[in-house]
């Protein structure tokens, strides 16, 4: 892994280091004293860039103070359309946070690849203000989870196990994201980002059917893309579960009137347990044991899976795809040839280079798959832990990690003051 | 009110996770490199077409490039005309460009002008073959960085087959043949 | 204020204008996609008919107004068709859009005027224990889900490449033919350390025997190195190759050889951290090599760089960072088509061919043990072989395919002598704490005709002609040997030791000492002086011979002696 | 039962969904540019091999590097220019230059003109080098000739040619737009010009950017010309060639293209006699197929992507 980015290093330092050779050849005289037009060469925008920095932080205390503070629904839902508009439809949903985490991961693993302070900011100061305030990031800032909370209409209930087992995907897409910037096979959240062809307005057909889909699902399902993969919202739980200030379904005491109960769509209102213990506890206490002793085994067993994922996660990486294709075209097997495969041979490698490079990848997305399953095991076997143990409560109290506190239960609370 | 030992230990752990955050971007950091954007080197595109279908955007934010000074300003232009052209006439018939994004203007005998209309260019890089092949190169393919929304990630780039895209310090955004380009941005 | 008041003739209203303008947006939806789809389909700019009718006009010898007419007009349409279908489209957009705010808007009024009551009590929530039973099961699925997808994906996924290396390594048997010998124009050059074929043998005759370096009496030139470094220079044509390093950086200077001024001089970037090496090794002790057409320059830190004769930069690269008490010491040598590189270090010992133009590797041959000697091409009647010497064996290998010819154990200690030919079917390997062996080659493993321990080299290498054998010592001992025997046929003791090794010209053997004295004396059975002269500084490098002139690299200088 | 069988229902539709979008994201491809994208030559790269009269033999092969610059001298030797030297064939002889030469000629005497881009360097019989001023700023010098009396340098970068006489000195000027004496002027798209002497004293000159080859008598006047641009055989193609030329003893022209990389013979007329190798036979993409031709009617190509001199006879 290391000598791969040592080896694209010198490569990219090498390909900078050449400058172009001016081309000497005079142009032709002319009669008319002709003088050529000027090259229009416009460069990057860098005009807002400061500007997204501001809007972050300023929406992010804005939603921290209304959740925690205001708290009233329709000002918090006002602050997500403006998100909407601003980060989505005004700046093409592009730098999102969601997104940021491969380029923290791009930077841990090659440190050549340098990450700008607006990409740090935005993966950095959402997971902040988690450990603080909650995910109000999710609940009035995120574009994805904004377009997603305005297309809400009529949201049905995920019965509550259903929802449980189906938060392990996050996880995954997660672990793949990452195993696939740190062997340099792509960033896939980019690549799979269902709503960024709304705000663009324009994506590949696939993508926009998928966004169209996650749109239509979204009526439905509230936050499908929120609750069953988004990578970042695993860190964002996991800081949030720490918030020190939390958002309350009520400003004080609860009166327990239950009237809250059938109010969050997202199943992140956790009931009081009930006064009578509902099992005997020794064997609670018995199953908890076996499941933790159960834990390493489901980690080996996903490591054993992850190890035979090798070809296909592989596969991910253009070069493997590259190398496979040439070899088999060697054999034989592809009736003509692709563009991959001209180029390849127009650039005069030699086979063995690029067949050495991709058994090298190959050796790191086996290394890779290995973890990739341990993390999944690991994750199952804590998700079967925490639901195991029974956490005493006496009020209804939003669930720290999974509450979006989005404010829909606030009206719902008789409690005002 | 929670006991006090459970807030300490929350108070803790959230500090080693503000703590974790910020290693994490710290080390992410190491190297404060320059702001990056994607450009492709003329040197090794070999025109395969996937500019134009592969961007994020439509049309792509890949367009062609013409070095005047490094353009010989040919009658019979290859980028211009169809390599079995009848005439060298602007008709639609001649022209190489799908999309006629490439104007032809007389500047004096033998001399003519090729200028890229890029509201209509489409970065196919039909052009650039045909200058490659029988003219200066003064034509090539360059990302358009008032168009292009600079990508995590480009598209582009993961689909190149030569690898000619790459990333370039966003203060000298563009890989031009010739230095002796007068410019305006 | 209460926010469950229910307006009923209102909320309907407004239910009904959301539902209205859902149904109309998702009719637009439909639309849009449809034509998006039949615009996929259709492809105007790709119409078979269009790609006919040029065909026909292309085909047609004269000029076929028709079909130019025809091609117009059928251009105009898909330019038409393509403009009036983005108009189509952006309007469309622009519909859909509006159509989803007004339901966004009637909706989220619907809600305010006819607000959800909250339900009191979920009859249908489970309990902790349903729960925990249900969860269990339901993760069991997804478990045994992933499982046998991940199964399937393993399956499926067949490797080609696999197949092919797999096909590749029963194929290797066949015979790739050797070498026969080193170009001609290397041989009248100074391409490497010790000359063409790295074994201290010149194939011109003449040098001088008589100059003063004081008086600048038959000294051509001489000048001043920029940067230190311990390697030698290389001469092709009038050009003279040197590199240097430190910790500020490592270059590579290129020296007219008429006039000794500086052509050029290359900066190697390093993309790795400096490793530790001892003072007297430094970060450029390798010696570079030349192909003929490019020159090559490997540094401390595994840095490896072609130039070409200008200076420009072929290709570079890095053959992992060293790990080595003193620094990498082994020079680069070229048969003209490669740039063999013995990379023998602490925790990696292999050797390598490069493609001289591309850099790419041609082979790659793992070895055991490290070495600070350098490579050498020798010709043999069979073809040439790359011997490499290590802290205990001798080895050849093809320099085409890498594979090893044979292998012999002789050698012991940290050895940085290289090994000496006499041009003759015998090979001479040398080191201190070791012994001399004289290797006589046959077809298989080599024989070894002597052995002798008494005055052993430490850094020079020793010297070849065809009946005798030099070896010049740390303790500035020359010794003279009987080739074929190993008999002593001289011993001679100067005042200092030699680093540089000895080199033959024609008859005449010319060797520096540490203080910078060129020692030249016949390579004769008896020991006939000719002359001692002082450099004035100390000499380290092994001095290069070209066309009737002496190239010697001192401590701070670079001499040129000659006309 | 009720509660299970729905969370079982919710849960293997939601899988299905995520399976369903993956295959389908998995599977899709961008779809390519379609025909009318292509930049296809290979039509004009077929050649009817009965019009093929010349079969290759043995290529030189020279021990410099970028060979670039050839020309057969009057007692037979090849000369080749590459990266800092000019060999000479057959004898293994070679001298070195300063630079990459971009032309040669030799005289009849061996003194051998060396054409860098910018200047012209002499070495006389014992190697004497003299070196010419350049010819001007924009100096990009292609082609050399020599005859009895004078030395004409092509020069891409100013579009003249300078004729020298072989002392040096000021050079006259030939090729200067002058519409009175019929002089149209050398349009030279890119750094391919070419020039020969022909038997009868006269300069024969190509004009890249109109297909042409025209002839001038030594004071500049022009003689003839023809013209022919085609992408078929028959003519040159692209925007500047041929890029190399050769008179035949028979007064007869060896042109080389770029672009559609072929080497045809065309009568005095311009017609074509006959192709002497096809595109095929190069490298896609060689530019600077230098020819020469010997008394015998050899002709050598300069295949600088090969690093060959290719030598091509007449098929008996």
């Amino acid at each position: 892994m290391k000598r791969y980015v040592l080896h694209v290093f010198a490569y990219v330092f090498l390909f900078c280091g050449a400058t172009f050779a001016e081309f000497r050849f005079p142009m032709p005289e002319f009669a008319t004293g002709y003088e050529h037009p000027a090259v229009h060469t416009p460069g990057p925008s860098n005009v807002m860039v400061g500007w997204d920095i501001v809007v972050l932080l300023a929406t992010l205390s804005l939603a921290a103070f209304l959740v925690l503070k205001r708290r009233k629904r329709r000002e918090i839902f006002l602050l997500t359309l403006f998100s909407l508009v601003y980060f989505g439809f005004w700046r093409n949903g592009c730098v999102c946070s969601v997104g940021s985490v491969q380029n923290i991961m791009a930077g841990l693993c090659d440190p050549g690849h340098g990450v700008p302070l607006t990409v740090l900011v935005f993966f950095a100061a959402p997971l902040i203000f988690a450990l603080f305030f909650g995910r109000v990031f999710c609940a009035a800032v995120c574009p994805l989870g904004a377009i997603q909370e305005a297309v809400a209409i009529k949201p049905g209930n995920v019965p509550l196990a259903v929802e449980k087992v189906l938060s392990i995907f996050p996880y995954i897409y997660l672990g793949l994201a990452m195993l696939s910037v740190a062997m340099g096979a792509g960033f896939i959240i980019c690549q799979y980002d269902p709503f960024v062809g709304f705000f663009r307005m324009g994506a590949s057909f696939s993508m926009l059917i998928f966004g169209g889909l996650m749109l239509v699902l979204g009526i439905f399902v509230a936050r499908p893309y929120c609750r069953f993969l988004c990578p970042y919202g695993v860190l964002l739980n996991w800081c949030s579960k720490l918030s020190r200030h939390h958002a309350t379904i009520t400003p004080t005491d609860c009166i327990q009137c239950e009237l809250c109960t059938d109010s969050c769509p997202y199943n992140a209102i956790n009931e009081p347990t009930p006064e009578k213990a509902p099992e005997d506890r020794g064997k609670g206490a018995w199953r908890l044991g076996i499941l933790i002793l159960l834990v390493p085994f489901i980690v080996l067993l996903g490591v054993g899976v992850g190890s035979l994922l090798k070809e296909p996660l592989s596969r991910m990486h253009p070069t493997v795809r590259l190398a496979e294709r040439i070899a088999g075209e060697e054999l034989g097997r592809y009736a003509e040839t692709n563009i991959e495969s001209e180029a390849f041979r127009a650039s005069d490698t030699p086979d063995e280079a690029l067949y050495a490079e991709a058994i090298e990848l190959k050796a790191g997305f086996g290394r890779g798959g290995k973890w990739l399953g341990a993390f999944i095991g690991l994750v199952m076997g804590c998700k079967l832990i925490a639901v195991s143990i029974l956490r005493k409560r006496t009020d209804y109290e939003p669930d720290h990690g999974t509450c979006y506190s989005c404010g829909r239960c606030f009206k719902y609370c008789p409690v005002k003051e | 009110m929670k006991p006090k030992g459970k807030r300490d230990r929350r108070d803790f752990v959230r500090g080693a996770a503000a703590v974790l955050i910020g290693g994490a971007v710290l080390s992410a950091t190491r190297s404060r490199s320059p702001r990056w954007v994607w450009q492709i080197d003329p040197e090794k595109c070999t025109q395969c077409g996937r500019c134009a279908t592969h961007c994020v955007l439509a049309p792509s934010a890949v367009k062609c490039f013409h070095s005047y000074s490094i353009c010989g300003y040919c009658d019979l232009c290859g980028g211009y005309l169809r390599p079995d052209a009848k005439s060298r006439n602007t008709g639609a018939e001649n022209q190489l460009c799908p999309t006629a994004a490439i104007k032809r203007t007389y500047i004096e005998d033998p001399y003519f002008q090729y200028t890229i209309d890029e509201d209509l260019c489409i970065g196919c890089g039909i052009c650039v073959e045909g200058c490659d092949v029988f003219g200066n190169g003064s034509m090539y393919l360059q990302v358009k960085h008032n168009l292009c929304v600079n990508c995590n990630e480009c598209a582009i780039a993961r689909a190149c087959p030569s690898d000619a895209f790459e990333r370039v310090p966003a203060s000298e955004p563009y890989l031009l043949k010739s230095d002796r380009e007068r410019r305006v941005s | 204020m209460n926010e469950f008041k229910q307006r009923p003739i209102p909320g309907l209203i407004a239910q009904s204008v959301a539902g209205v303008a859902a149904l109309f947006s998702l009719i637009l939806c439909i639309l849009l996609s449809a034509d998006f789809v039949r615009i996929q389909k259709m492809d105007p700019l790709n119409d078979p008919h269009l790609l006919e009718l040029r065909e026909q006009l292309a085909n047609s010898t004269d000029s076929d107004e028709a079909a130019v007419e025809q091609i117009r007009t059928f251009d105009l349409y898909a330019r038409r068709a393509f403009f009036s279908n983005q108009e189509q489209r952006r309007t469309g957009g622009l519909l859909l859009l509006g159509g989803a705010v007004v339901c966004f808007v009637a909706f989220k009024f619907s809600k305010l005027w006819k607000p959800k009551l909250p339900a009191i009590g979920k009859s249908e929530t489970p309990d902790h224990g349903e729960l925990n039973a249900l969860f269990r099961q339901l993760m069991a699925g997804t478990g045994v889900l992933l499982v046998v997808l991940s199964l399937f994906l393993a399956f499926s996924v067949q490797s080609d490449l696999a197949t092919v290396l797999s096909r590749q390594d029963e194929g290797d048997v066949e015979v790739v033919p050797q070498a026969s010998s080193l170009p001609p124009a290397m041989k009248a050059n100074w391409p490497s350390l010790r000359g063409p074929g790295g074994i201290g043998v010149t194939h011109g005759s003449i040098a001088p025997t008589r100059w003063d370096v004081e008086t600048g009496e038959g000294v051509l030139w001489e000048t001043e190195l920029p940067v230190h470094g311990f390697n030698s220079p290389i001469v092709w044509g009038n050009r003279i190759f040197m590199s240097g390093a430190d910790e500020e950086g490592q270059e590579v200077f290129c020296f007219d050889a008429d006039t000794g001024k500086p052509l050029w001089t290359q900066t190697v970037k390093t993309s790795v951290e400096l490793p530790e090496v001892s003072e007297d090794t430094g970060f450029a002790a390798p010696t570079m090599a030349t192909d003929g057409t490019r020159v090559f320059a490997i540094f401390a830190t595994g840095d490896l760089a072609a130039f070409d004769f200008e200076g420009k930069p072929v290709w570079q690269k890095n053959l992992g960072l060293p790990k080595n008490p003193y620094g990498m010491g082994s020079s680069l040598i070229s048969d003209g088509t490669r740039l063999f590189v013995q990379y023998d270090h602490e925790d990696l010992q292999k050797v390598v061919a490069l493609d001289a133009a591309t850099g790419r590797p041609v082979w790659e041959t793992p070895r055991k043990h490290i070495s600070w000697s350098s490579p050498a091409l020798i010709e043999t009647e069979t073809g040439v072989q790359l011997l490499l010497n290590d802290e205990e064996n001798v080895t050849a290998y093809d320099p085409v395919s890498g594979k090893q010819l044979w292998t012999l154990e002789c050698l012991g200690g940290e050895v940085a002598p290289s090994p000496a030919y006499n041009g003759n079917g015998i090979v001479f390997v040398a080191n201190e704490y070791a012994q001399a062996s004289a290797l006589k080659l046959t077809e298989g493993s080599p024989e070894i005709l002597w052995q002798y321990d008494e005055y052993l080299p430490e850094i020079s290498s020793p010297l070849a002609t065809e009946n005798l054998f030099f070896i010049t010592t740390s303790a500035g001992d020359v010794v003279c040997l009987d080739a074929a025997t190993g008999e002593v046929k001289w011993e001679q003791e100067f005042d200092d030791g030699f680093n540089s090794s000895p080199i033959l010209v024609g008859t005449r053997i010319y060797s520096i000492d540490l203080e910078g004295v060129v020692h030249i004396f016949e390579a004769a059975a008896e020991y006939k002086p000719i002359a001692s002269i002082e450099m004035g500084e100390p000499v380290y490098a092994t001095p290069a011979f070209v066309n009737g002139r002496i190239y010697i690299r001192g401590d701070e200088n670079l001499y040129c002696i000659g006309k | 039962m009720k509660t299970t069988t729905k969370n079982w229902v919710w849960f293997i539709g939601i899988m299905a969904l995520i399976l369903g979008a993956g295959i389908y994201l998995g599977q899709s491809r961008r779809t390519e540019l379609g025909k009318r994208f292509d930049y296809s030559l290979d039509e004009y790269r077929q050649v009817d091999p009965a019009l093929i009269r010349y079969i290759e033999g043995e290529p030189l092969i020279p021990t410099i590097g970028k060979i670039s610059a050839l020309a057969v001298a009057p007692d037979g030797k090849i000369y080749v220019g590459g990266e800092n030297a000019v060999q000479v064939f057959p004898e293994p002889e070679k001298f070195p230059v300063d630079g990459t030469p971009t032309c040669l000629a030799v005289d009849d005497d061996g003194t051998v003109f060396v054409g860098m881009q910018d200047h012209v360097e002499i070495r006389s019989r014992g190697w004497k080098k003299t070196v010419w001023a350049s010819p001007g700023e924009k100096a990009y010098l292609t082609s050399l000739a020599v005859d009895d009396w004078y030395v004409y340098v092509a020069d891409a970068g100013n579009r003249r040619v300078w004729r020298y006489k072989k002392e040096g000195g000021k050079p006259r000027e030939i090729g200067k737009k002058d519409w009175a004496n019929g002089v149209r002027g050398f349009t030279i798209p890119s750094a391919f010009f070419d020039i020969d002497i022909g038997t009868d004293g006269s300069l024969w000159a190509v004009n890249p950017g109109h297909h042409a080859l025209e002839n001038y008598r030594p004071d500049g006047m022009p003689i003839t010309a023809w013209e022919n641009s085609s992408f078929t055989i028959e003519g040159f193609s692209g925007c500047c060639n041929p890029s190399h030329f050769a008179l035949m003893p028979d007064s007869s022209f060896v042109t080389a293209e770029k672009g559609l990389p072929r080497v045809k013979i065309h009568n005095q007329d311009g017609s074509l006699r006959c192709v002497v190798a096809a595109p095929d036979q190069f490298d896609e993409g060689v530019v600077g197929l230098d020819v020469a031709v010997d008394d015998l009617g050899r002709i050598y190509v300069l295949d600088p992507s090969r690093n060959h001199v290719r030598v091509f006879e007449e098929k008996q």
